[in-house]
């Protein structure tokens, strides 16, 4: 995960708090949604980011995990293709599983 | 409990990518990015007392002096075990891992670890040198590769035996070590043979020298288009040799600009081989370099163009890596510079 | 060819008033033997010593080993051509007194190499550690040729073995194995559907000190050609090689030949063992394309589907082994080599002085120049001095103790090319 | 789920860009405080 | 270091003495020279026969780039 | 008939030069068993031929690589003269062997 962006995940938590944070992605493979998701929940495994060593245990879903939570119409619209094309399943269960692993919230 | 310093590069250190490469050697106290990771794998056995951060760029085109600067700041610390990285498939950072790892072992006599993906240029290099443990080549192999190191790093650190390859997972140094098997020669010998007669798949004990190939390039359709350029190992070199391209085991090749140059004469070209009898290509340098030869026909329109540059090298007492570290770099030049097929003439 | 081996086990060796067997001793008559092996001008004087599997004794610098035998029944005796008759040997019955040799020494020139350890961490290293050894040692008359002393210890260390085989003869053995290879067309008819297999067997040709023995002609001159293999445990092969003592093939070696032993094994199972191809490796590269090409004819001829390529020695053989491999390969016939490392104290560097892509089948018997320590030992039957100048020693490798710092290339039989040992190298 | 969260949107070149999530997670009455869309490749 | 070249895209053409090392060093198009000390020369022959013999070993290098190979090819002399 | 004053990496030398002036590898450089970082001494037969002889080439580059692999782990020591006279002796008699083997069909 880019460096700049673990540096405002981290930021960020801090200002409103870990607990009222949520990560959505939007990651295309399973491996880097894995790896992204474990980013923010139990640390930067690559350990070269400001993640690196920190657990920040955020919740952390895939874009197509929320299906349920989002207007039919707009999903469709931004995500429909997509989901199509993709492997839903696989990066569902990579982003639920590091979620279940290591998010504290 | 064993004391430990670490090297990273500017990116693992958080401090950017490749605007930042030319980062100099700085320490640091305590522990910076993948040595988080280390230090989790270590427990109670081992700590890492100060972490040093070099920029890629700044290790590499300044080889001797980082060093050297690297060498004094580990010194300091005097640590009972070095590690670098590691470096996955990052080429120049593999170098430095490999090249600072020698240098502790060599002159500090402090055991060195580091890791690296096996296509990394640092593994062809160093694999006889240090421990290489084999890593993915990217940086989400972090957790797969810091347990593994850090046991062999420990291993070494406490002088204990280390295993094959395989049982420790570090790149194959081609250090060929004595070990007794189970069976006499002879009845590997039969075994082998039986196995080889039924096709049956066995390992030979010895394996020959590398005989790698590749496969040919598609042919030049078009001739009289084609920019070719001159390449050769017979060390041809100017007159007085201004880049000291040496006579044997050469340490770097020579690129030199022909443009308008009809015919290599004894006044202005010689040979920087040492290994045969020079008089003849000092006489005349077409002899191993046919550059009056490719003018006319340049000239006459049978090829489209003579390369401006023409690139040389001595091939004997070359090392394996240099001698491909040189031609991947010359090839990477020519393809920059639209060169379409190349030349290469040897003695 | 059938030849039954009859093996006399044995335990122990000692000096006593009859030369005979009991009960796995070897008891031998010293005045008798020492009668029996001197004669020879050339020959100042000769001692015997006794040293045995365990003892802290160092025997060097180690000329041949030779094993014990004798012909019972079938025509020739042991060492045809030099010690009998020029018979064709390898039928009927041999014994064997399995455990027992004969080890001659001497210093012929200054820098001999050759050590067997009976104990310590050498012995691991050499198949002589295993047996009950009568040394030889022999003192030549003063300024005696250097090939004339080559030749006079030769000949004693084969009549001390002749000498001592005999006490086998009348002796009922332990154990016996019978060999049995058929002339070609009925063997091929026994088993017509397996692979047929053959050794090819290269022996060190190079001049004095580098020289082997076939029915007693210098190998150098003859050109390949097909014995059968129990020619080769009668002593139609003989070693006057005493230059590279880990990879040479002592005349012990010869006899007990493990690769023979070892395709007679599943001979008849997995495939038919036909015979054994000798051939030479010589010093010019012209004789080296003769012997090869003619290796490779002989394979043909037999029709044969797979060899297995021992060598003997360092360095150019290299170029004879890959030779034979390529020329042999390109026959379409499958290869196995056997071989040895020099690849440098370290193990970087390249092993052999020649390669080729066909040797995708290659068994090592290690890096001869890996550094050993050898502790002192109480006795030593020889000399030790030469430590210091042997292949493999250096300035400082015998130490004031009696300790020598050596490369394994100094044992004798430590990286046997016919694949006597369990030691091997692998890459790290 | 979602409401009154403070959402980090992670988006992929290759995959769902952040834009399109945010679209989403509008709908579903959360605040986006931080959007990117990262190249994984 | 012919084999970079290859293998960097380039189609390659190896001039030199020992046809048997340049397989060993793995080139595809190769083209046997006259002797190491003077790959494509000859010391013996006038300059304009020299530079003839020599025109023709940089033809059949032509040549052998536009020739196209699947494996290890020597263009013999 | 030659004589380098040098040691055996001389000889190699001056050998190597020559099969580059198409000269011909008669006996093996390595010829023996006693290591190149042992012997100072070495006699090579060569003779002269038209073309650059490939194995002779490939041998004697191989023989230099495999001689200056023994003298990196040690180098030729300082023998005494009696030693330096059986190593002269031992080389005397390879010749003579390679003499004789030439001798067979010349």
């Amino acid at each position: 995960m880019d460096l700049e962006n673990q540096k405002r995940v981290l930021d960020l938590s801090e200002k409103y708090g870990k607990e009222n944070v949520v990560v959505v992605l939007g990651t295309a493979e399973a491996e880097s949604a894995g790896l992204t998701a474990e980013t923010v929940a139990a640390g930067d495994p690559t350990y070269a980011g400001p993640l690196a060593g920190v657990s920040l245990g955020l919740v952390v879903y895939h874009v197509f995990e929320l299906k349920d939570q989002f207007d039919a119409q707009v999903y469709d619209d931004q995500c429909g293709m997509m989901e199509m094309v993709l492997d839903v399943d696989a990066l569902n269960n990579e982003v639920s599983s590091m979620r279940k692993q290591f998010s504290k919230f | 409990m064993i004391k430990i310093v670490h090297y990273i590069n500017q990116f693992f250190a958080g401090i950017g990518g490749e605007e930042k490469a030319d980062f100099k050697p700085e320490v640091r106290e305590g522990i910076v990015g993948p040595g988080l990771a280390l230090k989790t794998a270590f427990g109670n056995e081992a700590e890492i007392v100060a972490t040093i951060i070099c920029g890629d760029s700044y290790f590499n085109e300044n080889l001797e002096a980082a060093a050297k600067e690297i060498l004094e700041m580990v010194k300091k610390y005097s640590p009972d075990l070095f590690i670098a990285g590691p470096a996955f498939n990052a080429g120049r950072y593999g170098v430095a891992c490999g090249t600072i790892c020698k240098e502790v072992q060599d002159k500090l006599g402090i055991p060195a670890v580091t890791g690296m993906y096996i296509e990394n240029p640092g593994a062809d290099i160093f694999k006889k040198d240090v421990y290489i443990l084999s890593t993915a080549n990217a940086a989400t192999g972090m957790r797969q590769a810091v347990p593994a190191m850090a046991k062999l790093a420990l291993k070494l650190a406490n002088k204990e035996a280390i295993g094959t390859p395989y049982e420790e997972g570090y790149i194959q140094r081609g250090i060929r070590k004595n070990i007794f098997r189970e069976e006499r020669g002879s009845k590997r010998a039969v075994n082998m043979l039986v196995a080889k007669l039924k096709n049956e798949s066995f390992e030979t004990e010895y394996p020959m020298p590398d005989f790698d190939r590749v496969t040919p390039n598609k042919a030049i359709l078009d001739i009289k288009k084609t920019k070719i350029a001159l390449v050769t190992s017979g060390g041809i070199v100017p007159k007085h040799n201004p880049d000291r391209v040496e006579s044997s085991s050469a340490s770097k090749y020579g690129k030199y600009d022909i443009s308008g140059v009809m015919d290599l004469t004894e006044e202005t070209y010689e040979t920087a081989h040492g290994g045969y009898d020079p008089v003849y290509a000092n006489l005349d340098a077409d002899r191993v370099l046919p550059v009056d030869v490719l003018r006319d026909m340049e000239k006459e329109g049978l090829i489209g163009e003579l390369h401006r540059y023409f690139y040389a090298t001595v091939g004997n007492g070359t090392s394996v890596a240099n001698s491909k570290k040189y031609a991947a770099e010359i090839a990477q030049e020519l393809i920059k510079d639209g060169v379409q097929a190349v030349i290469l003439t040897s003695t | 060819m059938r030849l039954e081996l009859g093996k006399v086990l044995i335990k122990d060796m000692q000096f006593g008033n009859q030369t005979k067997v009991e009960n796995g001793t070897l008891f031998i008559n010293k005045e008798e033997m020492l009668n029996a092996i001197s004669g020879d001008d050339r020959i100042k004087g000769i001692e015997l010593d006794i040293a045995k599997p365990g003892e802290e004794t160092r025997i060097m610098p180690v000329k041949d080993v030779i094993e014990p035998r004798v012909k019972v029944e079938g025509p020739g005796s042991i060492f045809p051509g030099v010690l009998g008759k020029a018979d064709v040997v390898g039928s009927g019955k041999t014994n064997v007194l399995k455990g027992a040799a004969v080890v001659t020494t001497g210093k012929i020139v200054a820098f001999q190499e050759g050590i067997i350890d009976m104990s310590g961490i050498g012995a691991d290293y050499t198949p002589f550690s295993k047996t009950c050894n009568l040394v030889v040692v022999c003192t030549p008359t003063d300024k005696l040729q250097q090939h004339e002393h080559e030749q006079a210890v030769r000949f004693i260390g084969l009549k001390a073995a002749n000498y001592l085989g005999e006490a086998a003869r009348n002796v009922v053995p332990d154990e016996v194995k019978v060999y049995e290879t058929l002339p070609f067309a009925e063997s091929l008819k026994q088993y017509p559907n397996l692979p047929r297999v053959a050794y090819v067997y290269m022996l060190q040709t190079q001049g004095l000190m580098h020289d082997t023995y076939v029915y007693g002609v210098d190998a150098k001159k003859i050109v390949p050609t097909i014995i059968y293999p129990t020619e080769v445990m009668d002593g139609a092969i003989l070693s006057g090689n005493c230059v590279s003592a880990c990879d040479k093939n002592p005349t012990f070696s010869h006899c007990n030949n493990p690769v023979i032993e070892d395709l007679y094994e599943r001979h008849g199972k997995d495939y038919n063992f036909v015979g054994v191809i000798i051939t030479n490796e010589n010093v010019t590269l012209m004789d080296k394309e003769r012997s090869s090409n003619w290796t490779a004819k002989l394979a043909e001829f037999l029709s044969l589907d797979a060899v297995i390529i021992s060598e003997e020695g360092f360095g150019n053989p290299d170029t004879d082994l890959m030779m034979n491999c390529k020329k042999i390969s390109d026959k379409g016939i499958k290869t196995v080599l056997i071989t040895d490392e020099y690849a440098g104290r370290d193990g970087a560097s390249q092993s052999l002085a020649d390669a080729d892509r066909s040797a995708d089948a290659v068994v090592t018997g290690g890096n001869a120049n890996e550094v050993i320590e050898l502790p002192a030992m109480k006795k030593v039957i020889g000399y030790l001095e030469p430590a210091d100048i042997i292949a493999g020693g250096f300035d400082g490798s015998l130490r004031p103790d009696g300790s020598i710092l050596a490369e394994l290339q100094v044992i004798t039989g430590a990286t046997s090319e016919i694949g006597f040992n369990k030691m091997s190298a692998t890459t790290l | 789920m979602l409401k009154d969260k403070k959402v980090i949107i992670i988006g992929d070149r290759d995959g769902i860009p952040a834009p399109a999530i945010e679209e989403c997670i509008k709908t579903a009455g959360a605040e986006v405080v931080f959007a990117a869309t990262e190249c994984f490749v | 270091m012919v084999k970079e070249i290859e293998r960097a895209g380039l189609p390659v053409v190896h001039i030199c003495t020992i046809v048997p090392i340049s397989l060993t060093v793995g080139a595809n198009r190769i083209v046997p020279a006259v002797a190491i000390p003077y790959p494509l020369g000859n010391p013996t022959l006038s300059k304009e026969d020299e530079k003839k013999l020599r025109r023709g070993i940089v033809e059949k290098a032509l040549k052998a780039l536009q020739t196209e190979v699947t494996g290890q090819t020597v263009f013999e002399k | 008939m030659k004589f380098i004053q040098g040691n055996y990496y001389d000889v190699l030398i001056e050998v190597r030069d020559l099969v580059h002036l198409c000269y011909e590898l008669i006996t093996h450089p390595l010829v023996g068993s006693v290591k190149p970082n042992e012997t100072p001494y070495r006699s090579i037969i060569l003779k002269q031929g038209i073309n650059t002889d490939l194995q002779s080439v490939t041998i004697i580059e191989n023989s230099i690589q495999t001689y200056e692999k023994f003298e990196r782990m040690k180098s030729t020591p300082i023998w005494s003269q009696r030693i330096l006279e059986d190593f002269q002796f031992v080389d005397l008699k390879l010749f003579e062997s390679s003499l004789d083997s030439i001798s067979l069909y010349s």
